[in-house]
Order: C-alpha cells, then sequence, then structure tokens
C-alpha cells in the first residue's frame, strides 16, 4: 500500500500540471479561467488529502458516531474558504472577459494583443 | 423480521444496482440521441426508486427515512423533467430522431 | 475497499480534466467542468469532509457552472484553434509536476494517524470544542471562532467580487428595442413541464436552504452553503420566470443591501465582542455563560454569511443575465 | 451488499463519463452530466450507510437539487444562444 | 495599553473593512468619497500610533477571538509591518483626499460608490497581510487586496485597461495558488499555519523534501505577485492603464506587501531551518534582481507613455529592494526595506503629479504633455523633485536608500563592486528617462488640441505633501532609518 498511500498526492500533482498547462497555453479567455478553477481545485484535494486519517469519519459529533477517529477539521476548514474565495476570482475573471468582449469583440488573448498594437 | 427487512432491503438494492448498471450501458451503446436519453432516463428512475428504497427499509423509522423520501420524491419529479426539457430542446434545435421519416415540421414539438 | 473507489474516481477525474482542456468547445469544457466538480466533491466525502463536499457541490458543480454559461451566453462558445507555440508551458508545466513528484516521496502516506498533522494543532479542535463552545460540528466551530477572522475575510473577499462585478456590469448599456428586451426576459416560460415542476421545487429549495444555515452546527451545512443554496433556488426562479420578473420579486438594491448587510452584521459581532470586554471576534463575552456565548456569536456570524452569500451570488448572476448583448 | 450497489453506481459513472467524452452532439453531453449527477446522489446516498454516517443523507439531496437547476441552466443557455445566432451549429468537433 | 488602545491591531482592519460595508450603500458620490477618505485618515491614524508603540519596543500581540496561538489566529505588528502600514495607509490617504477631481474626469459618477468601497478593501485587505501572523490568514487579505485592486485597475477608462487587468487577475491567481500550495505542503509536515509556529517546528521534521518544494512554491507565488523580473509582465500594462489615482496607491505599496510576505517567509521560516537556503538568495534572486534592474530602466527609456516609463522604472526599483534583502547582510536588509518606504514616497509624489497633469492633457504620451511646464509649474517643480528621489540625488530620500545599498554591497569585495557598477549605470538611465519627460514638457510645444487647464487644488496640496515628505526624509532619515534597522534585526535574529 506505500504506492497507493501517495496516489492522493499525485493525482494533486497531474490536476495541478493540467490545469496550469491550460492558464499558461491557451489563449482563450474563458479557458483560461476554466483551467485556473481546474488548478485551484488541486490544492483543495492536497489539503483535504492531508486531513485524512485512516479508519477516521468526519469530524461532527453525533450518537451514530460515538467515540470514533475523527478526521482533522482544519484542513476543511481552510479549504471551505479557498472554495468560496475560488468561486469569487471566477466571477471576476468572467465580469472582466464579457467587458473584454464588449469592447474588443473577441476573447482571444493574440486577437486582442493584434489590435491593441495598431 | 428484521431478517426479512434485510433480505427485502439488500434485494431492492441489487436490482437497483443492476437497473442503474444496465442504463448506463444503454446510454453508452444506443445509436442515437433520443434512445440514449430513453435508456438513461427509464432506468435512472426505476434504479434510483429501488436504491433509495432499499436503503429506506434500512433506515427504519427515522428522519434519515424522510429525508430519503425528500430525494426519492425530488428525483421521481426532476429526472423526467430534466429528459423531457432537454429532448424538446434537441428536437427544437433540430436534432432528429433516427429512423424519422418526416420532415422537421411534423414532429411533436413541445 | 473506501480507498479503491476513491482511487478510481481520482483516475475518471484526471480523464475529465484532460477532456476539459482538450475540448474545443466552451460549452462542453463547462460541461466536463460539472462532472469534474461532481466528482471532486464525491472524493472529498470519501476523505470524510462533509462540509467541504456539500460546498464544493453547491458553489463548484452549481453556482459555478452557471456563471460560467451566463457569460457564455455573452461572448462566444468556441475557442479559436491555436496558432500558437505551447513549448515553454508544456516545459514549464513538466518540470513543475516532476519537482512535485519528486518531493511526494517524503511526504506521510495517506491517512497516517502519526503524521504532524494528526498529532498537533488538529486534535486540541476535536478535544476542546465539546467543553469550550460545545457543538457537534467541529469545522463550524473552528470556521465561526476559532479561527473566525479568516472566515470574516472570506465574506469580505465574496463581497468584493461582488463589488467588482457590479462595478463592471452594473451599470450597462441599454437594450436596442422593446421586443428584443421581452424576448431576452421571458426564460424558460415556454416550457410547461420544467416550469411547473420547478416552481412547486422552488419553495422547498428554500426553506431546505434555511435547514442547512440553521443545522449547519449539528451537520454539515452552514453560512456558505446555505446561501449558495437559496441563491441557487433564486436562481431558478429566474431561469424559468425570466430576469426582470425576478428582479421586481427581489430588486438589485436590496441585492446590495444584503451584500453589505451580512458583510457588516458579522463585524458587529466582532466589535460587540470588544465593547463587552472581550478581544475582536471573542463570543464569550456576549453570555455570562462563555459557552452559550459562542453558540450565540456563531449563529449570528453564519447569519451574517449565509446573507452576504446569498446577497453577492444572486446580484452576480443578475449582472450577467440582465447584459443583454 | 452496499458494495454492490456503489460499485455498479461507480461503474454507470464512469460509463456516463465515456458518453460525455464521446459525444457526439451537446445534447448527449448534457445527458451524460444529468446521468452522472443522478448517480452522484444515489453515490452519496449509500456511502453515506456504508460509513454509517447515516446524517450526511443531507448532501444527497444538495446534489439532486444541483443537478436540477444545472439542467434548467443550460436550456436557458440554448435559448439564448438560438436566439444570438440561429444559424449556430450544434454539432461538435470529436 | 488600556481601553480603545488595546484593540488597535484589529481596527487596524476593521475600520475600512466596515467603512466598505456602508460606503457600497451612499449613493451620494461626494458622501462616500468623505467616508472613504475619513476611513482611510482614521486607518492612518491607526497606523502612526502603533509604530510608535512597535518601534524600539516588542512587537505587538493581539489574540483574535480571544484563541492563543496556534489555535487562533494572532495579530503580529513590529517594526517591519510598521514599514509597510505607513505606507499603505499614507498612499492611500493622500491619493484619495486628493484624487477626488482626477476620479470624477474618469470614473462614472454612479460607479464611484464601488470604486470606494473596492479602495476601502484593498486598504484593509493590505492592513491585514502586513499585521497577522498566520499564514493561511496572510491568503485570505492577499485575496480581498487582489479582488479589490483588479477593481480598481479595471475602472480605467481605456479600454486596454480590460485586458491588462485580466492579465493581473491571471497571474495573481497562480501567484496566491502557489502561495497555497507552498502553506499546505508547511501545514503537511508540521501541522501547524502559525508563522512562529512553523519556523520551531520545521526544525524537527524529518524529510525536508516537502519543505524545499514548499519555499519554492512561496517564492516564485510571490515573486509572481510583487512582479520581480521576470514575473513582471503584468505590471506595465496594469499601472499604465488603471485609473491615474489607482496607480499612485498601487504603485505605492501593492507589491511591496508581497515582498513583505516573501522576506518574512523566507528569512524566519526557511532560513534559519534549510541547510542551503542561502542559495535561493544569492543564486536566484540576487543576479534576477540585477537583471531586473538593468532590463527595466531599459525598456523604461524607450517608453512613449510617462506612466509607462514610471511602471518598468518600478520594475527596476523592486529589483533594488530584492537586491538589498538578498545580500542576507543585516546592511543589505536595512537598505532594501529602507528603499521599500523611500520608493514608495518617491513613485507615490510621481504618479500624483501625473494625475495633475493628465487632467490638462488628452493622454500621457510624450507628444501630448510638450510645454505643460509652463502652465503648471507648481505640479512641474514637484514632478522634478520627485523625479529626482527616484534618480537618487543628495537631500531626498531616494538618496539615502541608495546610499545604505551601496554601502551594503561595498562589503562584498569583488562582487560588491559590480553590483555598485549596475547601480550606478541605472541611475544614470534613470536620469535619462525623467530628463526626457522633463524636457518635453518644459520645452515642447504645448498641445492645441489639449483641454483647457484645470487645476485640482487639493490634488496639488496631496502631491506637494509628498513632496515634502521626500524631502524631509531626504535630511532627516531617522525615522526610516530605525524602522529599517530594526527590521534587518528582526529577520536576521535566527541567523547571527
Amino acid at each position: 500500500m506505500d504506492i497507493l498511500g501517495l496516489f492522493n498526492y499525485w493525482v494533486f500533482a497531474i490536476l495541478l500540471m493540467i490545469g496550469f498547462y491550460a492558464v499558461l497555453a491557451k489563449k482563450n479567455l474563458v479557458k483560461k479561467l476554466i483551467g485556473l478553477a481546474l488548478f485551484q481545485s488541486a490544492v483543495f484535494l492536497l489539503y483535504i488529502t492531508v486531513g485524512k486519517v485512516e479508519g477516521g469519519t468526519a469530524p461532527i459529533f453525533s450518537a451514530t458516531a460515538e467515540g470514533d477517529l475523527f478526521s482533522n477539521p482544519l484542513p476543511q476548514v481552510l479549504i471551505l474558504t479557498a472554495i468560496v474565495v475560488g468561486i469569487s476570482v471566477t466571477a471576476l475573471g468572467l465580469g472582466i472577459v464579457v467587458r473584454i468582449k464588449e469592447e474588443y469583440g473577441s476573447i482571444e488573448e493574440d486577437e486582442i494583443l493584434e489590435m491593441d498594437q495598431q | 423480521m428484521t431478517a426479512a427487512i434485510d433480505i427485502a432491503s439488500w434485494i431492492l438494492l441489487t436490482t437497483g444496482g443492476l437497473a442503474v448498471l444496465v442504463g448506463g450501458i444503454g446510454a453508452l451503446r444506443m445509436p442515437d440521441l433520443y434512445t440514449r436519453m430513453h435508456a438513461a432516463s427509464v432506468t435512472d428512475s426505476l434504479g434510483a426508486i429501488l436504491v433509495l428504497v432499499g436503503l429506506m427499509l434500512q433506515g427504519g423509522l427515522t428522519l434519515v427515512t424522510a429525508k430519503l423520501a425528500a430525494i426519492l420524491l425530488f428525483l421521481v419529479l426532476t429526472s423526467p423533467t430534466s429528459s423531457n426539457a432537454l429532448a424538446s430542446a434537441a428536437l427544437l434545435a433540430g436534432t432528429r430522431p433516427m429512423g424519422d421519416r418526416h420532415g422537421p415540421d411534423s414532429g411533436d414539438t413541445p | 475497499m473506501t480507498e479503491l473507489f476513491g482511487i478510481f474516481l481520482l483516475t475518471l477525474l484526471v480523464i475529465t480534466a484532460v477532456a476539459v482542456v482538450r475540448a474545443q468547445n466552451l460549452f462542453v469544457a463547462v460541461m466536463l467542468m460539472g462532472i469534474a466538480s461532481l466528482l471532486i466533491a464525491v472524493n472529498f466525502f470519501l476523505l470524510d469532509a462533509a462540509d467541504v463536499a456539500l460546498t464544493e457541490a453547491a458553489v463548484g458543480a452549481g453556482i459555478s457552472t452557471v456563471l460560467f454559461l451566463s457569460a457564455l451566453a455573452l461572448t462566444v462558445d468556441r475557442e479559436k484553434a491555436p496558432k500558437t507555440k505551447v513549448g515553454l508551458a508544456i516545459a514549464v508545466t513538466v518540470v513543475a509536476g516532476l519537482v512535485i513528484f519528486y518531493a511526494t516521496l517524503g511526504e506521510p502516506r495517506f491517512g497516517d494517524p502519526n503524521s504532524p498533522v494528526q498529532t498537533h494543532v488538529g486534535p486540541w479542535y476535536l478535544e476542546k470544542t465539546p467543553e469550550l463552545v460545545d457543538i457537534p460540528n467541529v469545522v463550524t466551530a473552528v470556521l465561526g471562532s476559532y479561527r473566525g477572522y479568516d472566515t470574516l475575510g472570506e465574506v469580505f473577499v465574496v463581497f468584493t467580487a461582488g463589488i467588482g462585478v457590479l462595478f463592471l456590469l452594473g451599470h450597462g448599456r441599454v437594450r436596442r428595442s422593446l421586443e428584443e428586451e421581452t424576448r431576452q426576459n421571458e426564460g424558460l416560460r415556454h416550457y410547461l413541464i420544467p416550469r411547473v415542476i420547478g416552481q412547486l421545487l422552488i419553495p422547498f429549495i428554500i426553506l431546505f436552504g434555511l435547514y442547512v444555515q440553521f443545522h449547519g452546527e449539528y451537520g454539515p451545512g452552514g453560512g456558505f452553503q446555505a446561501g449558495a443554496i437559496i441563491a441557487a433556488g433564486m436562481i431558478l426562479y429566474a431561469l424559468l420566470e425570466g430576469e426582470k420578473h425576478a428582479l421586481t420579486v427581489i430588486p438589485q438594491k436590496v441585492l446590495l443591501g444584503m451584500m453589505a448587510g451580512g458583510a457588516l452584521l458579522y463585524t458587529t459581532v466582532g466589535i460587540a465582542g470588544m465593547l463587552m470586554g472581550g478581544n475582536f471576534l471573542d463570543y464569550s463575552v456576549l453570555n455570562d455563560n462563555p459557552v452559550i456565548g459562542q453558540q450565540t456569536g456563531i449563529i449570528l456570524i453564519e447569519a451574517g454569511v449565509g446573507i452576504t452569500v446569498t446577497g453577492t451570488l444572486l446580484a452576480i448572476f443578475h449582472a450577467f443575465a440582465a447584459r443583454g448583448d | 451488499m452496499y458494495y454492490a450497489v456503489i460499485i455498479a453506481t461507480i461503474v454507470t459513472m464512469a460509463l456516463a463519463l465515456t458518453r460525455a467524452l464521446l459525444g457526439p452532439s451537446v445534447y448527449d453531453r448534457v445527458l451524460a452530466v444529468n446521468m452522472f449527477g443522478t448517480k452522484t446522489v444515489l453515490l452519496l446516498a449509500v456511502a453515506s450507510f456504508l460509513g454509517g454516517r447515516e446524517d450526511f443523507i443531507d448532501l444527497a439531496l444538495v446534489y439532486a437539487l444541483i443537478n436540477f437547476i444545472g439542467v434548467l441552466a443550460v436550456l436557458e443557455f440554448f435559448r439564448k444562444r438560438v436566439e444570438r445566432n440561429e444559424a449556430e451549429e450544434s454539432e461538435v468537433e470529436a | 495599553m488600556s481601553g480603545i488602545d488595546a484593540h488597535l491591531p484589529a481596527l487596524q482592519v476593521v475600520v475600512p473593512m466596515l467603512t466598505a460595508g456602508f460606503v457600497v450603500l451612499l449613493k451620494q458620490r461626494g458622501l462616500a468619497w468623505a467616508a472613504a477618505s475619513a476611513a482611510s485618515a482614521m486607518a492612518f491614524a491607526i497606523a502612526v500610533q502603533l509604530t510608535m508603540t512597535a518601534m524600539g519596543g516588542e512587537p505587538i500581540t493581539y489574540e483574535m477571538g480571544n484563541w492563543p496561538a496556534p489555535y487562533g489566529i494572532v495579530l503580529h505588528i513590529d517594526s517591519f509591518s510598521a514599514v509597510l502600514m505607513l505606507i499603505i495607509t499614507g498612499a492611500s490617504t493622500l491619493s484619495l483626499l486628493g484624487g477626488h477631481a482626477s476620479l470624477d474626469s474618469q470614473i462614472a459618477l454612479e460607479r464611484q460608490p464601488y470604486y470606494y468601497a473596492a479602495w476601502l478593501l484593498a486598504v484593509a485587505g493590505l492592513c491585514g497581510i502586513c499585521i497577522t501572523g498566520d499564514a493561511f490568514n496572510i491568503f485570505v487579505f492577499m485575496e480581498i487586496s487582489s479582488l479589490a485592486s483588479y477593481v480598481l485597475i479595471a475602472g480605467g477608462p481605456d479600454r486596454r485597461a480590460l485586458p491588462a487587468v485580466f492579465k493581473y487577475l491571471i497571474m495573481g491567481s497562480i501567484g496566491a495558488t502557489f502561495y497555497l500550495i507552498g502553506v499546505g505542503l508547511i501545514y503537511l509536515m508540521t501541522g501547524t499555519l502559525n508563522l512562529a509556529d512553523m519556523e520551531l517546528r520545521i526544525a524537527n521534521v524529518d524529510d525536508l523534501r516537502p519543505i524545499y518544494l514548499a519555499a519554492g512554491f512561496i517564492t516564485v507565488g510571490l515573486a509572481l505577485k510583487a512582479a520581480i523580473f521576470p514575473l513582471h509582465v503584468w505590471l506595465p500594462n496594469a499601472y499604465t492603464w488603471a485609473p491615474h489615482v489607482t496607480t499612485a496607491f498601487m504603485a505605492a505599496c501593492a507589491t511591496k506587501v508581497m515582498l513583505y510576505i516573501l522576506f518574512r517567509f523566507d528569512y524566519l521560516v526557511f532560513q534559519g531551518n534549510l541547510d542551503g537556503h542561502a542559495i535561493q538568495f544569492t543564486g536566484y534572486l540576487l543576479p534576477l534582481s540585477l537583471v531586473a534592474i538593468l532590463v527595466g530602466s531599459v525598456i523604461a527609456m524607450l517608453q512613449n507613455n510617462v506612466k509607462s516609463v514610471f511602471a518598468y522604472s518600478s520594475v527596476a526599483q523592486i529589483g533594488y529592494i530584492v537586491l538589498g534583502a538578498s545580500l542576507i547582510t543585516a546592511a543589505g536588509l536595512t537598505a532594501g526595506v529602507l528603499h521599500i518606504f523611500n520608493h514608495a514616497l518617491a513613485k507615490g509624489a510621481l504618479f500624483l503629479a501625473i494625475a495633475v497633469i493628465a487632467m490638462a492633457c488628452r493622454s500621457m504620451t510624450l507628444e501630448h504633455i510638450g510645454g505643460i511646464a509652463k502652465q503648471m509649474p507648481v505640479t512641474f517643480i514637484g514632478f522634478v523633485i520627485a523625479g529626482l528621489s527616484l534618480i537618487g540625488v543628495p537631500g531626498t530620500a531616494g538618496f539615502i536608500s541608495k546610499w545604505y545599498l551601496i554601502t551594503a554591497s561595498l562589503e562584498l569585495g569583488n562582487t560588491g563592486v559590480l553590483i555598485i557598477a549596475i547601480i550606478l549605470i541605472s541611475s544614470l538611465m534613470a536620469v535619462y528617462y525623467v530628463w526626457r519627460i522633463v524636457e518635453v514638457a518644459a520645452f515642447g510645444e504645448r498641445d492645441p488640441s489639449a483641454p483647457d487647464v484645470e487645476i485640482s487644488k487639493p490634488l496639488i496640496i496631496a502631491l506637494w505633501i509628498a513632496v515634502i515628505a521626500n524631502l524631509y526624509f531626504g535630511f532627516v532619515p531617522q525615522l526610516p532609518v530605525t524602522l529599517a534597522t530594526e527590521t534587518s534585526a528582526i529577520l536576521l535574529e535566527v541567523t547571527p
């Protein structure tokens, strides 16, 4: 199980790479934002993985979970915050994209650059 | 008595799982959009009903069962609605069912 | 066994992510992103993060998809074929990836109960919460009280995003013709079945949102999740009945008031703590019994969070939807 | 026995994902996403029983709800797009 | 300390935040402006008060919600935070009080309440970063300040502001996410988020690979946000096309706050604990900062738009700050921190002058500002003095930090000579690009189609306050020097 013990971290790394690639290489502005969202999701996965404890359960006390082992609540709190931050960035980014489309008629980065150089 | 409920619930869960699986295969293998939709939506509802009722039997008379009933009601209402809306949108946009020999205006528009 | 399910789902997630990046049709990319979000959320659930799974489902799969679609409706839904070289991007990405892989070898194994994370700070919360705050959901206790300052900041992040979108899109252009305006505003009125079913469900959705809001101390839920759910319910209404109609029910002014009001409520609770002899955001002093004070404080600030999130998400949605081109 | 249902659901999710990736039309993809969402609801319901935390069934309810709103948002998007550009092709390249 | 004094650390952030909530609701634009200015001035007063307490004494700590560290979030204010807080709130107050008329000419009236609210949130976010002692809390406030800055920049009347701000948003979010990954990795290995606690617990970590990775991620992420060469590409356009008053505020403090976090992490958390971590400075940041100084200055010489000139000059100036810090000596750090302060003074004054000039010109390209000196001599003199401070002429604040930088380089021997040569060359380049503008403005032909000169008195007063500060701190540099020296002592505490 040693290899599998790191599987989540690897998925984090792969997702991070995929998202990062999309942000860097794609010229479409909406696609960049999608890439950014993926990129951030990867980080969420990292944190939540960190908080998991073998054989644990969610850190919410209840009659059915008396005396159980609980996973760490702290990373979950952080990621709750980060998810909301993520959607805020996405919303603002989309707002800017809509304005760019209105002003330039395009949402392709290279076309916009060309228009500005004229 | 509990044994009987358990057995009934297991049977429901298993058939539910089977229905779900069949629906998945159907959605993948059927030849065109509408047949796929048929496969997906019908078994979707059936599978959901079977599995959720199976879980209800496990839950007994508790708040959990009430919540499961709510989910069930919700799924039974929304799942066909979504399928219907989707099919009509596809039809309006001009996707014709396979084997449809009539013109675009003879379709059963909503 | 659950670990194996997790691994399977994560593999699906990676496949989906690749497809998202490859899809040239932006609409398809957004749809696949919805799937990716659901997959991540299920994984969160399997990793014992019920609250996060709830948030990811409501925000990631729900609101985010709706926002992306609203933006796509205003722009174009197809990406132009890439012309430029991507060599540098690939190189940077691969190098970063390899470095991370190398470093992961030194990390504690998945679920290791002896890892630093499970032995420092975290256990303190689990141990002390019953005594100090006495609510079952430790996540809510940490969110609302121990790290309440973070949450305050987060509410203001949402608030800032709302201000930003309103600043950019709030004072838009005037529509061209009356006819166009009516068409733009009609929503899904002609789809009879969805409309009837949807209207039937909206009250229950809002009710459920309120349940999530006030049940947040006992089970998964809280202000963010509830805010997102209630906003989703109102968005459903706007989809069915059209923009204009939805705005007459809750006008933008009210939404703006909610945005600011929730954030102000949160801050006020913090200041109340200060005035009553504690530190900022110290709820213990709100009542003679510190534990009850904590609980009161958490309920109040969660309400503030819920109000701001609902108001902001709705305001953002309307800002997009009302901007016909 | 819960495992059987979970496995069936997960496999179906994989099948739905395949359909979403294959397309060919956007409606197929929306169908697949919708199906995927329903399966997620079932999976969560069963998984919360499996983990002994039946009280987490709330999550499944949220998923069902979000799923429905998602489909309607897609419909509204189609409607707006058709209005904006009647001639636009909805077919997708592979 | 007693009464309200005890709560000042919290109020530093809460006052602007709370006011931001009210400002959006104000329909009257004048009222919104007044409220924002008042809140900003109040934040400045709090910052001054906190500086006086923190200077020379123990750092101030404040437990949020009365929860002890590392379980709760603790505020931590020392001389380094004080430097940043002073320039943030100072620049904000000056720009807001003076910028009223300039903003009216650039931003539609009905959008202004949002703008002012975003401004206050930016102040709150930046201050929040400087006073907190918690790694994740830094992330939250970083996002508040970033989102607010995106709004402030997007307010620019030219459409080119939009692609510029989008680029900033993408790069800024990547930077913030990198930072979050770094913090996550440290958390994974230490189990804590409190900076002081991290510092202690990293010493006990067996396998340092994830920590090295975290150091890399945090450095790169913050370098992105701080626009350290070659990750500066978002900065020039964003500064050029933002509303003028925004530029004056942002150029003074936004990137410097990111440098603040970078130094905090690299010195306090990593430097004492990681073997060979110094390479990050000598092998990576030092050469890059030298290249930044040269490249930034060269590109600045080639620009045609006055704001672009100073935006690229900012890239070079950030190079100076990083250069000072990456010498890893007490003298170098003092010089770097001193330059944070002095550059904020010079750049803030320059951009305020530009805001005045811009009101009488069609655009800020060189051909449109010809002959402006004759029409607004008072502004022009202010501009020249601020330019001299940027170059580093004796008698101005800019000279002090360059002098410290050169002294610090001298300690290095041969490498030091090279560094000094580069500093001198870059200063000469600065003379050139400032002179180019002065020449056109003083001797060029006045653009006949320019709008009538409309002199905004408050803006000129704000400009002159900044100019006088440049001169004052050029002759009496005790305050910044004391703060900078104390900062270097704090940062180097673990590696004597």
